[in-house]
């Protein structure tokens, strides 16, 4: 029994050994000594793995690029990005905005990319006194909330679906639109916003969900409505392209129109033959019309054409070396610098209005074509 | 023989599956306090008769009276809390458990159990000695941390269910006690030897306190020795007053232990009477003539 | 005296449960305060409180070391939060053996719950202030939030499987995914679930959220934590009594064999309800605290995957023991998050050396491996011996 | 509910739903197959049709196959695309079967294990596809159109398409063969005493796990053609287009009455004539929760699905 008894009590007594004797040493000192020196630190959120990443890579590769050529022209700047995976998901991104937020060698964030994530993580940003600048989260309700942090240089959902409502008026000359949406918040925000826009000219409509496959329900629906003449598509290339796909080869010839969601290589390359002749609108501008050596300089640096929003990444993150510059290297400095913004971005003359909202006037949406399996300008839509 | 109660009627009962008739228009009765044997050549039907009573199958036509109540067409569990018990061929304990556990099991139907209950322990009992936990330990830190476990049931109170739970342990360690098998009660069931299996299913079933307990081929896999013994143990669990119906191969253990028999062939009953007229029954001889009397 | 004085077969080797159940309980009490207390202490994993000083090599095991990391506090958050769910879905799958894929419908209907009767932004609690003449700024109190989140999620448990738990266990299987599939179609795509858009605002202990909370701070995660072990803790001494008492003992029997059991007198119906009710309460229960730390949620963030991950958590870590269950939802819920800020491999070819990347892979590779290895789990169940050694032989002769 | 819609072309929509049903009874053969022998939900079979339509795809791809070609040369793409198929996602569920469930079929693991190494199986594979396919982005992967779509059969307005004529054909094809060779064949006997009783079987000479590895392969084999009617229809694949398909075709299998290779054919085609109706009626966002609404009240008063579990013996 008593040697049972100490066996016990060692136990104990060793396990409080463990946490509490253990060889305790300093710590390094971490003093925070912020000299205004060109230095700090800008985070990078979005979905850089998963199945969304594809939709984010690109404008990460362009604030990459952005900050390589700052650190080659500023070679006393000691700027870095830092990149955050999310996965797309509002659950996965609050984490790490709490380790971004309290870290003081954040000045700045870019991102969040989507507008789920962008909205679970703003407070937090907020809280911190950390200025958000997106590249592509275009939930028009992100700049409703009051909140302090959140800037974007893309256009909303809102612009883009009045400006597709106008092209479909002034430019296809539709008289019935069949309007799907992928029932996301980026689907349904542009969605609600064009069946609105077109009033009697919707003929049908149908929401499909997230991954599916097999649209045969869909089309079987747009073959119900006599005569539908367009067909506009409120989603993602996972979805967009093979919707695109079947539903030419079910005879529909109608004109197609996508918006942003589908600004992909990947929806032309999906779709295939399909995809010929599909039109894509985009608050982005062609990359060619953004002026400088910006889409060579991302093809030599990458070995590929930009994709969505590499415009808007690089302008994102110009917007913050351009404060580093400028001496701003504090939070505060930074926001009031991103709050005070007004220069020519490469997508749209960048000017952040008191919701952090880019003048709408100078939101710039283009409608693309698909020709050759290539997305290609085709007309600037000008909003009225 | 002096007029005894009827304690289960089986009335004309039939079961078919599909087209086959596995019991075809069976009728006996069992008198309160007897061992009665059901006996015939496999395939006859005297587990499915089982079945049949304790609501593993319902009946095509006829039915089963037990006590006064009709119980076929009744739940397995609603059967079991009116008063059967039985045990399987193919030994069906809950292999992960322990053996106190598995009798444990049966105790709880006589229990009502709540999850409430369990989970809130209340209402509760103050001052009962005999609720509390008990001081074993000689001394030294066990010894008090035994004591503060008592002080501490003494100051809360017992719960009801606590109450019932210590009481149910103490009647499974009697049964398993009773069934010879006491020393096992923490193993866990599936690493008994085959005899404690089904020595402890016996004693799982004798803790729902059933009127009849049904035993199916208890001895199967038995050497003869221990066949003596469960003749005693079969001998035992009647003298506590439990009427008891006993399937077995074993002619010889049948004989010497039943009160009366009844032989089923084809899902027919083909005779009924006490041991000595069975065994010279033409019927039951040329039903068994050729095969062998060992299971 | 030798603890296996009573046993019929000898054990050549000790496993570190017999080691556990053999120690006294005293001995066992201090263990458990001691681990309780290390709990309390982990979100300075690595630092001594109160001091300047760290103990070398602990902090290795935090998640925001090295580039790319997520907030440590937030991830034992989401690890309590973990357990939570996988001590109850461990209910459901380990004790009474039904195969549930559908659990985060449970997880979903907690976090909504509070969502929509405690957030000020949601259309339920419009609604209710335009009908029934609320106050302006009227929102459901977070501690009654509590109480909502357990009854309806009992209630759709209850729901759920009065139609289905009379089915067999594979047919159960898929009734159950398509349940938690349901529940985040209708959350996703009807308005007064918020739709797409999700719940912003949904509130705390400390009420919405709000930078100037005293402890529940929308930068400062400790609080949540500390909040989200308590709930742990709670739930791990009530199942425990549920598992040890005869309603624990019915559940095991269904699981072991549900005829048998019948027969028996268990009313397999009943008891397997129960399980389904009190694993979805406790699914409730977590959704409500996930729900309130983040303060936003939506539909995506529901998905069938979570509810295959969930169950994953409680076989791999070992079904039908708590400290399995958890274990494996830490490990699923800890491991990924610290291999993501493992830094770029560089040993390796360049296609292979970032492992964020590559992190779902090893998860489903090591699954397979465990599984392989050690079919019962990490930490198989095991039942506890009772202290019996003495009683046994003061048992009268001829009872 | 737009009952409008529905019934003014109720046998359009019908015909749409079978097609579509088709190619989920295929798949849903493979869950049917395992269950029916092992008792085992074989959670991985969805990541064996994704890995036969990736194997099509490059197939396609590699001999340089352009858009519509001619009539013999896509007949001839299309069954070797079968064949590759078949061989991939034969190999790949016998695979599965051979470094994941036969160890724990020695160890007489609980079901629950097998499941959660069907998941680890599954997530492996969805990751190897998605990482090393698609430059890393996980984007949807496109493929030369081998038939042009259009129209077959035109009766009293209800259009019937050439590709879906092919799935359906090829649906019914592959079922008959399949129901032929377990119940007619040497083999099939083998099958389905297995099924019955594995421990007799083996008594009776019946090599068991040959047995096994053939229904894993005729499951896969079934997957494989699958596969290819799906990029014959569709058009594309994707790396995690498994888990939707084998969603769906494990609800057809169960709806049908799993286990029993009638029913999966009866499930598939039912399944997806429910979502095209329901679809119509309200939108394709509410199909799931309509199908597995009816798959529920199905369940309640059929329990082992409409035809019953019947490869072995039904169960009580």
């Amino acid at each position: 029994m008593s040697r049972k008894f100490a066996r016990s009590l060692g136990g104990v007594i060793a396990a409080a050994a463990l946490v509490l004797g253990a060889a305790a040493c300093q710590k390094e000192g971490t003093g925070t000594n912020e000299a205004a020196k060109c230095e700090g630190k800008i985070a990078f959120m979005g979905a850089l793995t998963g199945a969304d990443a594809g939709a984010v890579l690109p404008s990460r590769d362009a604030a990459k690029l952005a900050f390589k050529k700052f650190a080659a022209a500023n070679p006393n700047c000691k700027v870095e990005l830092v990149e955050f995976d999310t996965q797309g998901d509002p659950a996965q991104a609050t984490p790490v905005a709490n380790k971004i937020a309290p870290d003081a060698s954040f000045i700045g964030v870019i991102g969040g990319a989507f507008s789920g994530e962008s909205k679970a993580t703003m407070p937090i940003y907020e809280a911190a006194g950390l200025v958000m600048v997106s590249q592509s989260a275009t939930n028009p309700d992100l700049t409703k909330t009051g909140n302090k942090s959140f800037h974007r240089v893309n256009g909303n959902d809102t612009t883009q679906g009045e400006a597709a409502v106008k092209y479909f008026k002034d430019t296809v000359k539709a008289t019935k639109v069949f309007v799907i949406d992928d029932g996301s918040t980026y689907g349904k925000g542009i969605s609600d916003v064009v069946k609105s826009g077109l009033g009697a000219l919707k003929a049908g409509e149908d929401t499909v969900q997230k991954a599916q496959a097999n649209f045969d329900a869909t089309i079987s629906k747009i073959k119900g409505v006599a005569g539908v003449d367009a067909i506009a598509f409120a989603g993602y290339t996972g979805e967009g392209a093979p919707l695109l796909k079947q539903i030419r080869a079910a005879g529909i010839t109608v004109p197609f129109v996508g918006f942003d969601g589908v600004y992909d290589p990947a929806f032309a390359s999906g779709a295939g033959t399909a995809a010929e002749g599909a039109i894509v609108t985009c608050p982005c501008i062609p990359a060619e019309k953004a002026g400088g050596t910006f889409a060579a300089d991302f093809k030599a640096e990458y070995g590929k054409d930009p994709g969505a929003y590499t415009a808007e990444g690089w302008d994102a993150a110009t917007v913050f070396l351009s404060g580093f510059k400028a001496g701003k290297v504090t939070r505060a400095d930074m926001l009031a610098w991103v709050d005070a913004y007004n220069e020519q971005g490469l997508s749209k003359k960048i000017k952040f209005d008191a919701t952090g909202e880019v003048d709408k006037a100078n939101v710039v949406v283009w409608a693309y074509e698909i020709k050759g399996g290539v997305l290609t300008p085709k007309t600037e839509i000008k909003l009225g | 023989m002096a007029e005894r109660s009827v304690l289960l009627k089986v009335d004309n009962v039939t079961l078919k599956f599909g087209g086959v008739v596995a019991l075809d228009s069976v009728s006996f009765d069992l008198y309160q306090g007897e061992i009665l044997g059901l006996i015939g050549p496999n395939g006859a039907g005297k587990t499915t008769c089982f079945n049949a009573m304790t609501g593993v199958y319902r009946p095509t036509s006829g039915q089963v009276v037990f006590d006064g109540q009709t119980v076929s067409g009744k739940k397995p569990y609603e059967i079991n809390h009116s008063g059967i018990a039985r045990t399987f061929q193919n030994i069906r304990l809950f292999p992960e458990m322990t053996a106190l556990e598995n009798v444990l099991v049966g105790t709880d139907s006589r229990h009502k159990v709540s999850a409430p209950g369990a989970l809130f322990g209340l209402p509760r009992r103050w001052g009962h000695e005999e609720d509390l936990p008990e001081v074993r330990a000689k001394g030294g830190p066990d010894r008090s941390w035994q004591e503060f476990k008592r002080s501490a049931a003494k100051f809360f109170g017992v719960s009801r269910h606590m109450q019932e739970e210590r009481a149910a342990e103490r009647k499974a360690l009697e049964l398993m006690h009773f069934c010879g098998i006491e020393r096992a009660a923490n193993e866990q069931a599936r690493n008994l030897p085959y005899g404690s299996q089904r020595r402890l299913e016996i004693a799982r079933a004798l803790a729902t306190e059933p009127k009849l307990l049904c035993l199916d081929e208890p001895a199967a896999g038995f050497n003869p020795a221990e066949k003596v013994e469960l003749m005693d143990l079969i001998k035992k669990i009647r003298d506590t007053g439990v009427t008891v119906l006993l399937i077995e191969h074993d002619m010889r253990l049948v004989m010497g232990v039943t009160d009366r028999i009844v032989v089923l062939e084809f899902g027919r009953k083909i005779a009924d009477g006490a041991p000595a007229e069975v065994r010279d029954n033409p019927k039951v001889i040329a039903a068994y003539l050729g095969v062998p009397d060992a299971a | 005296m030798t603890a296996n004085e009573n046993t019929v077969t000898k054990k050549k080797k000790r496993s570190f449960a017999d080691r556990w159940n053999g120690l006294p309980g005293w001995s066992r009490f201090f263990w458990i305060m001691g681990g309780v207390i290390f709990l309390f202490y982990l979100p300075e994993l690595g630092n001594i409180p109160g001091t300047n000083l760290e103990i070398p090599g602990l902090g290795f095991l935090r998640t925001d070391v090295g580039v790319g990391g997520s907030d440590w506090d937030s991830i034992l958050f989401r690890c309590a939060v973990f357990v939570l769910i996988a001590l109850g879905l461990n209910v459901v799958v380990g004790l009474a053996g039904l195969l549930d894929l559908g659990y985060v419908g449970f997880f979903a209907i907690g976090a909504y719950s509070v969502a929509l009767f405690g957030s000020q932004q949601s259309p339920v609690v419009k609604l209710l202030r335009a009908n029934f003449d609320l106050a302006p700024d009227w929102a459901l109190a977070w501690s009654w939030c509590i109480l909502l989140a357990i009854v309806l999620t009992m209630f759709s448990g209850v729901l759920l499987g009065w139609p289905t738990l009379r089915l067999r266990g594979d047919y159960l299987a898929i009734v159950t995914l398509g349940f938690g599939e349901i529940i985040r179609i209708i959350a996703r795509n009807s308005t007064i679930t918020g739709g797409p858009d999700g719940i912003t605002a949904i509130p705390g202990p400390e009420g919405a959220p709000n930078a100037q909370n005293k402890y529940f701070s929308i930068l400062d995660q400790k609080w949540w934590y500390w909040l989200a072990l308590v709930a742990v803790l709670v739930v791990i001494l009530a199942v425990r009594r549920l598992e040890n008492s005869r309603v624990g003992r019915s559940w095991l029997a269904i699981r072991e064999d549900e005829d048998a059991a019948a027969v028996m007198g268990v009313h397999g119906f009943k008891f397997k309800l129960w399980a389904f009710a009190i694993g979805a309460a406790i699914g409730g229960l977590s959704g409500l605290l996930f729900a309130s730390q983040q303060a936003f949620i939506d539909p995506s963030q529901f998905n069938v995957n979570l509810s295959i991950l969930f169950v994953a958590m409680v076989v791999v870590g070992g079904a039908g023991n708590m400290a399995g269950a958890a274990l494996g939802a830490i490990l699923l819920t800890y491991l990924p998050e610290r291999l993501r800020s493992l830094g770029a491999l560089e040993f390796l070819p360049e296609r292979f050396q970032d492992p964020a990347e590559f992190r779902y892979l090893l998860f489903g590779l090591a699954m397979v491996v465990v599984m392989i290895l050690r079919p019962q789990g990490l930490l198989p169940s095991k039942r506890r011996a009772r202290e019996l050694k003495d009683r046994a032989q003061e048992v009268p002769v001829n009872g | 509910m737009n009952f409008d819609a529905l019934f003014d072309h109720i046998g359009q929509h019908t015909v749409d739903g079978l097609a579509k049903g088709a190619i989920y009874a295929l798949v849903a053969l493979g869950y049917t197959l395992v269950y029916g022998v092992l008792r085992l939900i074989n959670f991985a079979h969805s990541e064996v049709f994704m890995v036969g339509t990736f194997a099509v795809m490059w197939t396609w791809i590699g001999i340089g196959a352009g858009n519509t070609p001619s009539i013999g040369i896509a007949i001839l793409l299309l069954v070797l695309g079968g064949l590759v198929g078949a061989a991939a996602s034969g190999g790949t569920a016998v695979l599965v079967e051979l470094v994941a469930y036969r160890h724990l079929r020695r160890k007489n693991a609980p079901s629950l294990v097998f499941l959660i190494t069907a998941i680890g199986v599954s997530l492996s594979l969805t990751e190897i596809f998605g990482i090393f396919t698609g430059n890393g982005e996980r984007k949807i992967q496109g493929m030369p159109t081998i038939l042009n779509q259009s129209i077959a059969i035109d009766f009293l307005g209800v259009e019937i398409t050439n590709l879906q004529l092919i799935v359906l054909a090829a649906a019914f094809l592959m079922m008959i063969g399949l129901d032929q060779f377990i119940n007619k064949t040497r083999y099939g006997r083998g099958v389905r005493a297995v099924a019955q009783n594995p421990d007799t079987a083996a008594l009776m000479g019946v090599n068991k796990d040959r047995v096994i590895v053939l229904i894993f392969a005729l499951g896969g084999l079934m997957a494989g053609v699958a596969a290819v009617l799906w990029n014959m229809r569709y058009g594309f694949t994707r790396f995690d287009i498994g888990f939707v398909i084998g969603l769906k075709a494990f609800t057809a299998a169960v709806l049908g009455g799993i286990g029993n290779l009638r029913g999966a054919l009866v499930g598939g085609l039912l399944l997806g004539v429910i979502e095209v109706y329901f679809a119509t009626l309200t939108a394709s966002k509410w199909e799931d929760v309509f199908a597995f609404i009816v798959l529920v009240v199905v369940l309640m008063f059929r329990p082992t699905g409409l035809l019953g579990e019947s490869l072995g013996r039904a169960r009580a």
